[in-house]
């Protein structure tokens, strides 16, 4: 598959009174025409400065791009001048954000904020974007459309007005499309429509997505390759079946066990992470996880490379957490081996819908 | 919405009426009250001439049937006669209404003006050298004494520049003059009162126009429009501005109410013939019908352009037009 | 307005320690010039009956609107009932005015959503988690340093950090300070709302078994709330479904998750995400249409009826009672709940319009 | 098995959780406050003049040997009026040869009190109102609003004309109480505000469900919540009333002689503009910056103040 985005030791830094912010600490990755890839992390992670950068739409300052490149196709979008930017965003690159009620503008109809794109990017006449804008809004599953054309943001659910958002983003065929914790602000039954939607239209227009969460489910069914983001760093990235099939990053191991799943046997307690995330003002020498991680060592406290643990996979971890000896020693603060979920579930306890029939 | 403005007009009628009666009744019953004025000039009235007098007022009437006859009259627009030079107050009053709109729509217009300016200026290039310059300009206007700052202007411009008229609102003589002349010296006069006039509006809505920008430009739906591709002027002008202004249109309309007040101050430093100086003259003598008059006067302007700020609220803001 | 024959609910609760019957929370809408007069309802709870047993935790779950908060929130009194009752042992919560209101509120206790927002900012933690304590004065002023500084380290805090202020701490110590506050006065009973939902994942497993232990340890009642189904049915081995105000089915939480009898318990818990790439690949969802109705405007018949795949002529028409299906204390408010079974195994995607 | 170990983790890795708040030394909340508004230098300039102003004030009497509380020396010499400064009168002297540094002490004393005064009276009467209203809600704030809203509807200055004509006699308390009457509604609103606010606010829903009754609500939970909206709108009170009394002595409403305040010699000085500006300059100038001052330290308490320390 092509190539379709390159980021390479990416240093995001937010300026504040009492010293710089380090938001995203040296993130490589990459994406492929087409692919969907999943970024998980906490509040905090960098995993939103991380996309947002992407697009220069960080404001700027307190945010600085220290260092790294973008490179999207052929230009770096890094130090790209900013007309040529405008090209790229909405054409090539378009994002949506995670509060649906506050991403449109209020004093503006639906219409004027849809047809925005098309005039700009694909030339339109006002007549034909007005045409497409009403295929767009049904695309995206909203009834009515030439009615709610005329319609202001108010006037819709939450539901709707991120499917609005998603007609926006995706009016003039852009490449990628960046979700940012598209339904976090969405019940659940909304965020199976909109996660639905986002999967379909990925598979229409052969747009590849990254998709940003801190829901380990989310990402689960729909992405390709995950990467773990923890305090502004990469701690993990693998495609998504060996990520949950065989986690190699003490965080994602302690995250995978510390929610409780519905597709497993209810348990006495929950494993639990220790501590509570960094404060990207004060960072950690080292590894940024080591005070809350059972398998510490005393060379954490310096920073380990990503190390390629297995096929598509890397980790940023000097122990290796599948040795036995490993997993012993680790016990002794806490550390429960990882349950064996990916060996077959019991199928007596899975809730309605998901043993595998 | 319809409900809705029938209901604030409603409310505005009933808050004109209860004023009418609470000016009536503090003016009716103060010491040194209109009783006690009449003859105060003359030490040689007679108690005939005195009860004559009364009597032409309605004075010798109690209280709430003056009232009565007086809210009757006023709702025919009849607001009594001056105890100054005996004119009808009504028409005293109508007589200096253009003065004292022409000055108060220009200092408006060019306050609006440049308060969008300065404040989109200040807010587009924020922490720069000329924000901060806009930032102690509209502090200290804020802070300025009004007709100290006339008086400097005065001193500066008239006095020691000799550059523009300084009192009234015409030449003394304008017989001789062409058309274009009445105009020009119309214009001349008008530009220091009006400019005393907008500085207070200047300098707030400058920095509240400033802020208001900078509120808007942080939402999620400014960061919608950049990743559209938007360029930044339409960014700004087309996402952001329409934003910011909606509370600043109430805020201008609202200041429209305080013409009563606000002409007071220019109208009497810079000898304008309109409304304030009309009070001021009333004020001091004091003669009370007009005084009256001019208080209500005052207090409907208040309400009326409260009220013009709610409905323009709503017609502006889609959130409130359709709910 | 009649209710249906939801009371049933009641008849298993045997040695319940809370038992809401009918409870209806109606937020009047006004309007009007000089006098205001009602022109409406929003029918936030709409006739809910549930009972909790002592030492037991009952989950109870909705999306946003669902009216769960609500419930949570008569119960503490923040708001008064419109009508209907709430048994706190002998008394009747809906009813307690004054000194009595006083004395229940020294046996209820709630943890809120937002740490953030919970915790007055001007207030040390020692004063915050002592407030109680002064208030209802179940301590002498001699006491009351001590106890809070045990009540610290109970919850596993640093008892160093008495002086300190709420924003020195971290949203996981934020809420261990709000639990230490609703336990100080050794409450029998505490009503939950959302007390994970704001929490950064990795910490939240740290608050659940803080309060599962606190529940063992002092014998705890909790009514859970919330919109999370993987948690809900991780600490509560009962849980109650609300929709638009009412209980749509509440059973044990073997039989609500393996074999859910009403659709919308269904469709909520095939559109939780799994963090099992096998699984998600292989579920079948139901999507649900269209939006939740207003609770000014609440449908005829089965609220639930808009947005019901199953719905039929009689949906419209006839609220289905909440009643029990299995024999089990399995009650379910649905007409269709034999067609659940095979609606969640078969799944329902909506069609939609494409590109 | 599995409780064993994580209660083992909480005991073993919790109490030792430093945030790097945590980890600094304890500061008071009045210290955090008082940090936050250094760093303001403006505000502090601006708190720094008001200062040495209100020193000069207090001690107006001592440094010109005078003990009226409000009135100025009258020693009149005509022999030196208008003179501009020269040795012993180092601002020169007024229209009938009086000290005009002495005259400008005491004026300043007038304008000062006047503003502090006013703005104390303002809050009391505001926050009173603006509190029951906000805090109860219903009947009570309707009937409170609808006054309020009154207040607002009368034309300012118009109606402090007319009164101070008729009912004040010229004395700096009435002048006082004359201008706060009108200075409350737009405060009362700001407290209203804050109240109906913060009483929706769950720490105040938690307190409510402790047990604690309005008073303590109202007294402990929620004014300390609301002290910093207050506090800048008292700041920008005092500017408000000192401008207020400057217009109304400069139409001869205000104080009366002998007492005067920088608006009285405004009044004053308009006719001596050509022979001695200094005059006209002097109080004018004193005004701009006393307002200016309490601006700019309103603007200061409002970051300071802010209570949900969103920065440290």
């Amino acid at each position: 598959m092509a190539r379709l985005l390159e980021v390479k030791d990416l240093k995001v830094q937010f300026k504040t009174r009492e010293g710089p912010v380090h938001a995203v600490d040296g993130v490589t990755f990459h994406l492929d025409a087409g692919e969907t890839l999943g970024i998980v992390g906490e509040s905090g992670s960098g995993k939103s400065v991380t996309s947002l950068s992407i697009l220069r739409l960080l404001p700027m300052p307190p945010a600085q791009l220290v260092n790294g490149t973008i490179i999207y196709q052929d230009k770096d979008l890094a130090d790209l001048p900013e007309s040529e930017m405008r090209a790229v965003r909405g054409r090539e690159i378009a994002m949506i954000f995670q509060d649906p009620m506050t991403s449109l503008n209020p004093v503006l109809n639906i219409e004027s904020q849809l047809i925005e794109p098309l005039q700009l990017h694909l030339n339109m006449s006002k007549n034909e974007a007005r045409q497409r804008a009403i295929e767009l809004l049904e695309a995206v599953g909203i009834p009515d459309a030439p009615r709610r054309l005329r319609a202001y943001p108010h006037q819709f659910s939450g539901g709707m007005r991120q499917r609005v958002m998603i007609a926006i983003a995706i009016a003039a065929n852009p490449k990628l499309l960046i979700a940012d914790e598209p339904t976090t602000a969405l019940d659940v039954t909304v965020q199976a429509q909109i996660l639905e939607l986002i999967a379909r239209l990925r598979r229409d227009l052969g747009t590849a997505v990254i998709l940003i969460t801190h829901d380990l489910g989310v990402v689960a069914g729909v992405t390709d390759r995950i990467i773990v983001m923890y305090a502004g760093k990469i701690a993990e990235e693998a495609s998504t079946d060996e990520l949950f099939a065989n986690p190699r990053h003490p965080y994602t191991l302690g995250l995978l066990a510390s929610i409780p799943h519905l597709d497993e046997a209810v348990t006495e307690d929950l494993q639990t992470i220790p501590g509570s995330p960094p404060d990207q003002l004060h960072p950690i020498a080292g590894c940024p996880f080591q005070p809350r991680c059972p398998f510490v060592l005393e060379k954490c406290k310096t920073y380990p490379p990503y190390m390629a643990v297995g096929p598509n996979h890397r980790a940023a971890c000097w122990v290796d957490v599948t040795d036995p000896a490993e997993q012993e020693r680790a016990s002794k603060r806490g550390f429960i081996p990882f349950r064996q979920i990916r060996h077959g579930f019991a199928g007596e306890s899975s809730p309605a819908g998901m043993s595998n029939a | 919405m319809r409900r809705y403005l029938i209901r604030r007009v409603v409310q505005a009628v009933f808050m004109l009426f209860v004023m009418s009666i609470v000016f009536f009744t503090l003016l009716h019953l103060i010491p040194g009250g209109p009783d006690a004025v009449i003859g105060a000039n003359n030490p040689h009235i007679t108690p005939i001439q005195r009860a004559a007098i009364r009597h032409r007022f309605g004075l010798d009437q109690p209280v709430p049937i003056q009232y009565l006859s007086w809210l009757g009259n006023a709702l025919h627009g009849d607001f009594g006669i001056s105890f100054s030079n005996s004119l009808p107050v009504a028409q005293e009053l109508a007589a200096r209404i253009p003065a004292t709109l022409e000055l108060f729509l220009t200092a408006l217009g060019f306050a609006l003006i440049m308060a969008i300016l300065l404040g989109v200026t200040a807010a587009v290039k924020q922490y720069s050298i000329t924000d901060y310059l806009i930032t102690v300009l509209s502090y200290i206007g804020i802070s300025m004494p009004v007709f100290w700052f006339a008086l400097l202007l005065q001193e500066l411009f008239g006095v020691q520049l000799g550059l523009l008229p300084v009192f009234g609102r015409t030449a003394a003589d304008t017989t001789s003059f062409t058309n274009l002349e009445i105009f020009e010296d119309y214009v001349v006069h008008l530009i220091l009162p009006a400019i005393v006039l907008s500085l207070l509006f200047i300098a707030t809505w400058s920095r509240f126009l400033r802020s208001s920008m900078l509120e808007v430009i942080k939402q999620d739906y400014i960061r919608t429009a950049r990743m559209k591709g938007l360029g930044a002027r339409q960014v700004f002008f087309r996402h952001a501005l329409r934003n910011a202004l909606i509370p600043l249109v109430t805020v201008v309309a609202i200041s429209f109410g305080g013409i009563a007040g606000g002409a007071i101050i220019t109208e009497t430093i810079f000898a304008w013939p309109g409304l304030g100086r009309l009070f001021l003259v009333a004020v001091n003598f004091p003669d009370y019908p007009t005084l009256l008059a001019y208080l209500l006067f005052g207090a409907a302007s208040v309400i009326f352009f409260n009220l013009v700020a709610d409905i323009l609220y709503g017609v502006i803001d889609p959130r409130i037009r359709y709910s | 307005m009649t209710l249906p024959a939801a009371t049933t609910a009641r008849a298993s609760a045997t040695g319940a320690h809370l038992s809401i019957e009918d409870l209806v929370m109606h937020f009047p809408i006004t309007q009007g010039i000089f006098i205001q007069r009602q022109i409406g309802a929003v029918r936030a709870v709409d006739g809910v009956s549930l009972s909790v047993k002592h030492g037991e935790t009952l989950g109870l779950v909705g999306e946003s609107g669902s009216g769960k908060s609500t419930i949570g929130r008569c119960l503490v009194r923040l708001y008064k009932p419109t009508s209907g009752h709430m048994y706190f042992g002998d008394q009747d919560l809906a009813e307690a005015e004054g000194q009595q209101l006083r004395m229940v509120r020294r046996r209820i206790q709630m943890v809120f959503q937002d740490p953030y927002a919970s915790l007055n900012p001007r207030f040390t933690v020692g004063s915050l988690i002592s407030e109680p304590m002064a208030i209802q004065r179940t301590a002498s002023r001699a006491e009351i340093h001590t106890k809070t500084e045990e009540l610290l380290e109970r919850v596993g805090l640093n008892r160093r950090f008495i002086d300190r202020y709420p924003h020195e701490f971290s949203g996981g110590q934020r809420q261990r300070i709000a639990i230490a506050r609703a336990i100080s006065i050794e409450p029998e009973f505490i009503v939950a709302d959302e007390p994970v939902s704001a929490l950064d994942v990795s910490i939240r497993a740290q608050i659940i078994n803080l309060m599962q232990r606190l529940q063992e340890q002092m014998g705890l009642t909790y009514l859970f709330i919330s919109h999370d189904l993987s948690v809900v049915r991780h600490v509560a081995p009962r849980v109650a479904v609300m929709y638009l105000g009412k209980i749509m089915e509440i059973a044990d939480r073997g039989d609500i998750y393996n074999e859910p009898l009403h659709p919308y318990t269904a469709a909520l818990l095939s559109a939780v995400p799994v963090p099992n790439p096998r699984v998600e690949k292989q579920r079948k969802r139901i999507i649900l249409k269209g939006d939740l109705p207003s609770p000014i405007n609440i449908p005829s018949g089965c609220r639930f009826h808009t947005r019901c795949p199953l719905a039929q002529e009689i949906c419209r028409q006839v609220e289905p009672p909440l009643e029990d299906k299995t024999g089990r204390s399995h009650f379910a408010a649905c007409h269709f709940s034999d067609q659940v079974g095979p609606l969640t195994r078969t799944g329902s995607v909506q069609g939609l319009g494409t590109i | 098995m599995a409780t064993v170990q994580s209660d083992q983790l909480l005991t073993q890795f919790q109490p030792n959780e430093i945030t790097p708040e945590l980890a600094r030394k304890r500061r008071s909340q009045f210290r955090i406050i008082f940090d936050r508004f250094t760093r303001n230098k403006v505000a502090v300039a601006g708190f720094v003049v008001l200062a040495v102003l209100l020193v000069a004030a207090v001690f107006a009497p001592i440094i010109t040997g005078q003990t009226s509380t409000y009135d100025p020396p009258n020693d009149p010499n005509l022999s030196i009026a208008l003179s501009g400064p020269i040795p012993g009168h180092p601002l020169g002297t007024d229209d009938l040869g009086r000290d005009e540094l002495a005259r400008m002490l005491f004026g300043g004393r007038v304008s000062l009190a006047v503003g502090i005064l006013t703005a104390l009276l303002t809050i009391l009467i505001a926050v009173t109102v603006g509190s029951l209203a906000g805090y109860y809600g219903g009947w009570v704030d309707m009937v409170m609003m609808r006054v309020t809203d009154a207040f607002l509807s009368v034309p300012l200055l118009v109606v402090l004309f007319v009164l101070a004509r008729t009912f004040s006699d010229g004395s700096v308390p009435s002048i006082v109480i004359l201008i706060a009457a009108f200075e409350w509604p737009s405060v009362a609103r700001v407290v209203r505000g804050e109240f109906l606010g913060l009483k929706e606010r769950e720490f105040l829903l938690a307190a409510r469900t402790l047990g604690a009754n309005d008073l303590r609500l109202m007294v402990r939970h929620i004014l300390p919540n609301a002290a910093g909206p207050i506090i800048v709108a008292a700041t920008l009170v005092v500017g408000d009333a000192i401008i207020t009394e400057s217009v109304l002595s400069f139409f001869s409403f205000g104080v009366r002689p002998p007492t005067s305040s920088w608006g009285s010699m405004l009044n004053n000085s308009r006719d001596f503009i050509s022979s001695d500006p200094l005059l006209l300059y002097l109080p004018g100038i004193a005004i701009l910056i006393t307002v200016l001052c309490f601006n700019l330290m309103g603007d200061g308490l409002r970051d300071a103040l802010d209570p949900y320390m969103t920065e440290r």
